[in-house]
């Protein structure tokens, strides 16, 4: 198997940075996810879907727009009206739930490539996530699993929230780059390690 | 009569403790009728109703203005004035307009403050120069001026510009032309009111238009919160409330939405720079008032409105262009925002015509172009009025040409008017 | 005498000393200190030139409506100008000078102007500088030669070229309650919402929350104000629902509650933290808000108002309480209200001699008398001042009895030493915000003061803000504010105790005092009462063309102070009353705020970067990148010492001799799935899509909704309901938005769904008579001759041990394959194939390369589809399905779309064998003294290596049927005239043998 | 500004696209009535008050909104997903002549 590519290669830098002499209130990583998968229901036929996600993920997806969960090795959330974003840490997710999405039921998009999955965890995740996306990422608001669309200029994001203090963001590989440096430049203030 | 406005005067004046000065125009009751009505006492309106007395001897005008003179676009624009369009009907149009205002504080015998310090247009890639470039050999095959700048000119003439090639969108070269600049925007509409009003032209404040009156199929007049006045022609120049006084008319539907477009001032700054610039990778553009203010927009809101008040994205976009430009602004403040509310046509052209409606006149349709176009679009519209037809400057601005393909899009983007 | 520090007192910390300059010169202060507060206590009267006349001046207040004293704060190279001395909190190494003087703030060479008086009357620009009629300096010069000199007399202070290195950020917030201001009112509204358990923000400008518990004399609950205020503050920074944002203006209330607050982060430090920011843009969404956000004191209008020395009750009862500062030794007070007393008694406490206080009001209640008596201050009721004295500082005034009901002076003036007069001409509601927000400002004539509106949106009013004077009203108000903007019941409840001097909150309705001599309304912009009545004397009556005219309330300080009285004093012109006259809207911001700020992260940064996955191979192998919107794309792979044109013309030669590969990852791809997709295509193209047999590609032509052309690309039909559709770069993002404005609004019952997968794919071209040839040596899994991969056909196999799509399409006229792997795999992918091509002389090409083979094969590209052209100009008209309506097709044959004189597609052939320009015309005959006579435009030109000639693509009109006459390039902005042959846009192999091969 | 999608509740305008009037109507396909194309793509109600809008949600969940928004004052009274049905609070004059 040939090992991909993180866009973010030349900008990774493993380490601590920024303010951390006073403490690390981040830590910013790629989960590079094997597979990332969109699902997307015809109208009517979402339940359909949700069951699909539950058989070939094993996960149950809570009801309610931008719902979500993630076990930690799969993860899953709505992100627009009968469309999911699934991921996984194996390759081959896509092809898995082509057997089972038929075209009745709705289509398959593998964007496994196509989209670069970043953590930010730490006790000032919320805050530096608030510099860039104008949703509200307190935890009554933005509930753990839950998923969002957001956008912070350019850069179009999907964000779940995996933990308590903890959120997997989903940037077109692309922008990744860009996308990652803001990040880090965003999280010196308070200290952040790469890992 | 009004005394001639000149240093003699002001010194004159001055002895006398400044108590001689007489208001700038008249302010009249209606009367019943009037051979013309221009609905909109802003710069174009009170441009028409001059040329109409001047021009085409024609006085028995009334202007009529719903608030204070000048509230609406001429009062709040960036105060650009230039002639650099790409398309011929454009060029031309606007080229007319330059010619009047190179000589209109004379004509008006009112310091409009035109002051041709030039309008460059910056370039960010090769392929953009070039696009310049055709915009510019369009100008120069029409008798305007434009010249083209390479970096290092556009550096001596604008020391704060950044042009450093690790900008983001370094500046390739630009696209000048020297006969543009800035003029007092107020003052345009002052002097048009003074110079119409010495000419006999009724100027009406807070007279606001309610409805029209008809003879038939015909535009007879209008009422008004100062009562019903007729007229043998009413001429409509309201751009920003086009769409509400043609509904008025029941006219309904228009190639036109209305849009908000925010503009900012800094606080007085020592001269900072002495051309008005525009950045080519988004939608930037700043001047420097003689008070020492720096001007400067960008993009329209992009969502219909007659609320004069904008939102946050704009205000943010603006800003980060202002300082992908000049870094050294950082530290600079915002004194001021306010909104006007554009007409935006289906084009991004104006429309001067006759019509749509029996012995009615229509100017409307100026995107966030109109106030450089006051005098040209004063000048053509009175003759449209006098002359029952356009003349040749004005005739491709039609209402019709939508419909019939004949639009004239400078920027190519279609009936999409957020995008003009 | 001078002002001076006390000896006790204020709120700053006597410990610290801190060391700063002002004008070169070294000063201290202590922590705690503003520049205001710290330089009057080293006696300093005189802080800046006013705009017009460059009058001296001092400071009027304390506070953000600072009209005088502006500084401009120097960080090494880095300016910022224009800051109020009393915004500015000092710090160790602080550097501040004066501005707008010349040579120095003592000498300033154009206070020559105040000579000009009246001749530089309000509006005397517009009635001179015209300029002669005829002669050299007829038209616009005249003007402009008097402007260069007026713009250098106007202008405060300078601006920098240096970029600021200092960090700018923006902040997303959401909460239940945003309190603005933290006075007495702010404090009890945060406090009451906090315990409702609502997310509270609280805001204020200044470093310290209290606001005017900091510096009254009252008491609260039996302790002095300042700590009642400072252990509510406590409470409440010990509570998470609670974010305090000292240092913060809310300077905008946009529309549904977004409100813009500017928090200055660091700038009272000498180095800010790592990473930390200068300024912090909070965009703040709250449930509701409450605007507890005070009152400005307005000064009164009288001749002198403007000497140093001169300055607003409050602001001295700050300077004294707040500061531990004494504005000068010997006080006067000028006053039409109950507040002044309170300043009387305070700077008497702090140790100063308060000489007089005159009051306009003829009757005086009893309570005032006894202020005065406490103050030891010889009342004089019934009287004004009429002037005053002195220079740089005051030395002292003249009292002359008043008639307030008809501004008559009466008797002899008589002199009074003093070098300090304060002045109070009552309160305006800060109602900035709530004005923004939307609604009109009432007059309230027994306030004399334009009070808040009925709110048009979420917020709650309370304290000075309402019109309530008292801290008593503003604690009630506060809590009752709070509770309800979090939802909560008003219940009883005991509030503090409060003790403080009496008074009326109802001024005598006077501004004015009109006697001989300058009366100043806006400090800054010099603008008189004299020039208030020129304006009305020349019609320019409405509260709008006063503004403008005058320039009444447009300095930096936007008429915080002077917009009422000069209301006022219109007012009494036109003989209306002041509601009358109008009131100004406000409008963002509330105070100035820094650019920086508003772009915040986008200083420096101003768009992301878009690179394609074989980015880092492109530069690692010598290419020059080219910026294409948001992408970076190779525009040469160049040699060492070639230009430009000979890396782009050795890389096309090179090309069609052997082979080239180009990245064209950046094309727009859009996955287009579902059982109603081929129908959906056949809608959106001109052409037919549901013919296209699975496995095989297919050019389309887009059309707007008007006719016009849109965009073009292949889509590929990669199984029965998926097709995957390509844009060009320029257009990805319009068309998918265009798709799915179809999908979702106007054909919502068909069933597709699309989705950009542009970054999901890396794509790399190879062509070129040895492409297939590089393929076979590097592709496992699939055959790719002529049978298995005819032209527009897609296989799939594998390279390099990663799964590939290939596609036979061609845009550089070769014989050519788009390759298209995933992403993470495209460098691996490209290597691969580079490696492969090496022993057939495999070139990397860029931009120019591609630009210049398919301006020889003719093809169109944005340059060409520019929204003004249609099918037919572009000869694409072959592409007009007639069997089914298209998007576009009921537009496209409008009469203007199809007429004879439209600009057409045709190929250029320079015949002098010199370069030609993007952006030349083209004319019939040159001339080159008078340009004229434009047919048309260059879009696009080369040298073309497989011509051996300079050619251009170009729009010229009627362009068809000048194929193969002769034309001119003119292109005056460049001076390139010459002779041209219009011929076919097809220049090169226009059979297509060399694609199909 | 902010604009509650049915989808992602409450977000900011900078997250939207507008689509413009929201009364247009497109004939169909294969309609040969240039008035009604004419309407359909330059004509627009511009009201003063209460607008019926088309807005894209395109920096969040794509889907196309209609929204009832008053332009003078930005108040928006109603959204709902634009697939859901075509509005008709303001039917324009063109489609009642055509």
């Amino acid at each position: 198997m040939v090992e991909r590519q993180s866009p973010l290669e030349p900008e990774f830098h493993v380490g601590s940075h920024g303010n951390f002499e006073h403490g690390v209130e981040i830590i910013l990583t790629e989960t590079r996810p094997g597979s990332i998968v969109q699902l997307a229901a015809w109208p009517g036929e979402e339940k359909k879907l949700i069951a699909a996600i539950r058989t070939v993920a094993g996960l149950a997806l809570p009801d309610g727009a931008g719902g979500g969960l993630s076990d930690g090795v799969k993860s899953v959330f709505g992100f627009a009206p009968g469309k999911f974003t699934v991921a996984d840490e194996v390759e081959g997710l896509a092809a898995a739930f082509a057997k089972v999405v038929t075209p009745i039921i709705g289509t398959v998009t593998d964007l496994s490539h196509g989209r670069t999955a970043i953590r930010i965890a730490g006790p000032k995740a919320e805050w530096v996530l608030a510099k860039f996306f104008a949703i509200d990422f307190a935890l009554p608001a933005f509930p753990i699993g839950a998923g969002r669309s957001t956008t912070h200029h350019d850069v179009f994001a999907q964000i779940q929230r995996t933990g308590a203090d903890q959120f997997d963001i989903y940037v077109f590989r692309s922008f990744a780059r860009s996308f990652w440096k803001a990040l880090c430049h965003a999280s010196e203030e308070v200290g952040y390690e790469v890992q | 009569m009004m005394a001639e406005y000149s240093a003699f005067s002001l010194l004159a004046n001055a002895l006398k403790g400044n108590k001689d000065w007489k208001p700038a125009w008249r302010k009249p009751d209606p009367k019943a009728s009037y051979d013309v009505i221009i609905i909109g006492g802003g710069g174009h309106g009170l441009a028409t109703a001059y040329y109409l007395a001047k021009e085409h001897g024609i006085t028995n005008v009334a202007v009529l203005e719903k608030g204070w003179l000048g509230s609406g676009n001429v009062g709040r624009n960036t105060t650009a004035v230039r002639s650099n369009y790409l398309l011929p009907a454009n060029t031309r149009f606007y080229e007319h307009s330059m010619k009047l205002w190179e000589n209109l504080s004379h004509e008006l015998n009112y310091n409009v403050m035109f002051s041709q310090r030039g309008c460059l247009n910056l370039a960010h890639t090769p392929a953009q120069f070039d696009d310049y470039a055709r915009r510019g050999n369009a100008m120069r095959h029409l008798g305007v001026d434009a010249e083209l700048m390479t970096k290092a000119e556009i550096k001596r003439l604008i020391p704060a510009l950044d042009i450093s090639d690790s900008a983001r969108f370094p500046v390739v070269g630009g696209l000048m032309q020297r006969r543009a600049g800035t003029a007092r925007h107020d003052a345009v509409a002052w002097g048009y009111a003074r110079g119409a009003d010495r000419r006999g032209v009724d100027i009406i404040e807070n007279c606001e238009v309610t409805g029209f009156l008809r003879d038939g199929d015909r535009i007879s007049g209008v009422t008004t919160s100062r009562g019903d006045i007729r007229a043998k022609k009413v001429a409509v120049a309201v751009a920003g409330s086009t769409g509400r006084v043609m509904q008025l008319a029941g006219i309904d539907t228009m190639p036109i939405e209305s849009h908000v477009l925010q503009a900012f001032v800094t606080e007085s700054l020592k001269p900072f720079i002495d051309t008005v610039v525009t950045f080519g990778m988004g939608h930037f553009y700043m001047s420097q008032s003689d008070k020492g203010g720096l001007i400067y927009g960008g993009d329209i809101d992009g969502y219909n409105s007659y609320a004069q008040r904008g939102n946050l994205p704009v205000v943010d976009e603006v800003m980060s262009e202002m300082l992908a430009l000049f870094p050294g602004l950082a530290r600079v403040r915002m004194l001021r925002s306010w909104g006007g509310v554009c007409d935006m046509s289906m084009d991004g052209s104006p429309i001067i015509t006759t019509g749509p409606l029996p012995g009615m006149y229509l100017n409307c349709g100026w995107c966030y172009g109109g106030f450089k176009a006051t005098p040209a679009s004063g000048w053509c519209f009175a003759w449209t009025i006098a002359k029952d037809q356009p003349h040749d400057l004005n005739a491709p601005f039609t209402l019709d040409r939508f419909h019939r393909g004949l639009v004239i899009d400078d920027k190519g983007q279609g009936a999409n008017p957020r995008l003009h | 005498m001078s002002p001076r520090r006390t000896d006790t007192g204020g709120r700053i910390d006597r410990l610290k000393t801190i060391r700063f300059t002002f004008d070169g010169a070294a000063y201290t202060g202590h922590a705690g200190d503003t520049l205001a507060s710290a330089l009057l206590a080293k006696g300093v009267t005189l802080y800046g030139r006013s705009f017009k006349y460059h009058r001296p001046r001092g400071l009027l207040t304390a506070g953000v409506e600072e009209p005088n004293a502006l500084v401009t704060v120097l960080k090494g190279e880095v300016r910022e100008p224009n800051i109020p001395a009393t915004m500015v909190e000092i710090h160790d190494g602080l550097v501040a000078i004066s501005q707008n003087r010349f040579p120095s703030l003592a000498w300033d060479i154009n206070a020559v102007n105040q000579l000009g008086g009246k001749i530089l009357s309000a509006g005397f620009y517009y009635k001179t500088f015209m300029g002669p009629v005829f002669g050299p300096l007829k038209g616009t010069r005249f003007w402009m030669f008097c402007e260069h000199f007026i713009r250098r007399a106007a202008g405060l202070g300078s601006a920098g070229s240096a970029k600021d290195p200092a960090r700018y950020e923006r902040m997303n917030a959401f909460c239940d309650v945003l309190v603005v201001g933290s006075g007495p009112a702010g404090l009890m509204a945060a406090r009451a919402a906090a315990d409702q358990g609502a997310r509270v923000m609280l805001a204020d400008l200044e470093p310290r929350f209290g606001g005017s518990a900091n510096w009254s004399d009252e008491t609260i609950d039996g302790a002095p104000a300042a700590d009642w205020a400072r252990r509510t503050v406590a409470q409440l920074e010990g509570r998470d629902n609670v974010r305090l944002l000292p240092r913060t203006t809310v300077w905008g209330y946009y529309d549904n509650n977004t409100l813009a607050a500017l928090e200055r982060v660091s700038d009272h430090k000498e180095q800010p933290g790592k990473g930390e920011p200068r300024h912090r843009y909070w965009a703040i969404r709250a449930k509701s808000v409450v605007l507890a956000t005070g009152a400005f004191e307005r000064p009164l209008v009288f001749p002198g108002n403007d000497r140093p020395g001169v300055m607003l009750a409050h602001a001295a009862e700050r300077y004294a309480n707040e500061f531990g500062v004494l504005p000068g030794e010997r006080i006067a007070l000028f006053t039409n209200n109950d507040s002044a007393y309170r300043a009387a008694i305070a700077l008497k406490k702090a140790g100063a001699a308060v000489v007089a206080i005159a009051d306009i009001r003829p009757e005086l209640s009893p309570e005032m008398r006894k202020l005065a008596a406490e103050a030891e201050a010889e009342i004089f009721a019934g009287h004004a001042v009429v002037a005053t004295e002195g220079g740089k500082a005051l030395s002292g005034l003249k009292l002359q009895r008043f008639d307030m009901t008809n501004g008559a002076l009466i008797g002899d003036a008589r002199s009074i030493h003093a070098d300090c007069l304060l002045m109070s001409g009552g309160w305006s509601p800060t109602i900035h915000l709530a004005s923004q927000a939307g609604a009109k400002a009432e007059w309230n004539a027994a306030r004399q003061a334009f009070l808040p509106p009925k709110p048009t949106q979420s917020w709650i009013g309370a304290g000075a803000f309402t019109g309530s004077f008292s801290t008593l009203e503003a604690l009630a108000e506060g809590r009752a504010a709070g509770l309800a903007a979090a939802g909560g019941q008003s219940t009883p409840a005991v509030l503090p105790v409060v003790e403080a001097v009496p008074g009326d909150p109802d001024p005598a309705p006077v501004f004015e005092i009109r006697a001989k001599g300058k009366s100043f309304v806006d400090f800054q912009h010099d603008v008189t009462a004299e020039d208030v009545r020129l304006a009305h004397r020349e019609g320019f009556v409405s509260v709008e063309h006063l503004k403008r005219y005058t320039t009444l309330g447009m300095a930096t300080d936007q008429g915080k102070s002077s917009n009422v009285p000069g209301l006022a004093i219109m007012a009494e012109a036109l003989g209306k009353p002041i509601p009358e006259v109008g009131t100004t809207r406000f409008r963002p911001p509330f105070a100035p705020v820094s650019i920086g700020s508003l772009a915040a992260e986008r200083f420096g940064d101003l768009r992301p970067e878009r690179l394609t996955p074989m980015h880092d191979w492109h530069l690692a192998n010598g290419a020059t990148m080219y910026s294409a919107g948001l992408w970076y794309r190779p525009m040469i792979y160049g040699h060492a010492g070639e230009t430009v044109e000979q890396a782009y013309v050795r890389e096309a030669k090179a090309t069609r001799d052997s082979a080239g590969i180009v990245d064209v990852s950046t094309l727009g791809k859009i996955a287009v799935q579902g059982p109603d997709a081929a129908a959906f295509l056949d809608r959106v193209y001109t052409n037919m899509f549901s013919t296209l047999a699975v496995g095989k590609a297919r050019y389309g032509l887009m059309l707007r909704e008007d006719g016009l052309a849109f965009d073009d690309g292949t889509t590929w039909r990669l199984g029965e309901q998926d097709f995957l559709m390509t844009t060009t770069t320029a257009n990805a993002g319009k068309v998918m938005q265009h798709l799915e404005y179809f999908l979702d609004v106007i054909w919502p019952e068909l069933k597709v769904h699309v989705t950009s997968v542009t970054d999901e794919w890396a794509g790399a071209a190879i062509g070129g008579p040895k492409a297939r040839q590089i393929l076979a040596a590097c592709v496992t899994g699939t055959a790719v001759d002529n049978a298995t991969l005819p032209f527009m056909g897609i296989v799939r196999g594998e390279i390099a041990g990663v799964p590939v799509m290939i596609c036979r399409l061609s845009f550089s006229g070769e014989m050519a394959f788009e390759v298209y792997c995933g992403a993470g795999h495209g460098t691996h992918v490209w290597e691969a194939l580079v490696e492969a091509g090496k022993p057939f002389g495999l070139v990397t090409y860029g931009l120019e390369a591609l630009g210049t083979m398919r301006i020889e094969k003719g093809h169109v590209t944005g340059a060409e589809i520019d929204g003004r052209t249609t099918a037919r100009d572009l000869h694409l008209d072959w592409m007009l399905s007639k069997k089914k309506p298209f998007i576009g097709s009921a537009m496209m044959d409008r009469e203007g779309l199809i007429a004879s004189d439209r600009l057409e597609l045709v190929g250029l052939i320079a015949l002098d064998n010199k370069p030609l320009n993007g952006g030349a015309h083209i004319v019939e005959e040159v001339d080159e003294a008078n340009p004229h006579g434009s047919i048309g435009h260059i879009t696009a030109c080369c040298y073309s290596p497989a011509l051996g000639k300079h050619i251009a693509l170009a729009l010229v009109k009627a362009g068809k049927a000048r194929q193969g006459t002769r034309a001119h390039v003119s292109d005056p902005l460049r001076n390139r005239f010459g002779p041209v042959e219009i011929v076919s846009n097809h220049f090169y192999d226009p059979e297509g043998t060399r694609m199909h091969g | 500004m902010l604009i509650t999608c049915p989808y992602c509740g409450p977000r900011d305008v900078i997250e939207f696209t507008y689509q413009g009037d929201g009364n247009r109507e497109r004939p169909d396909p294969a309609s040969q009535n240039f008035e009604a194309w004419n309407a359909y793509v330059y004509d627009r109600l511009n009201p003063a008050g209460d607008h019926n809008e088309i807005w894209q949600h395109s920096g969040g969940c794509r889907t196309h909104l209609r929204v009832v928004r008053n332009t003078l004052t930005h108040e928006i009274s109603s959204v709902a997903f634009a697939h859901g049905g075509h509005g008709s609070a303001a039917r324009r004059k063109a489609e009642d002549k055509s």
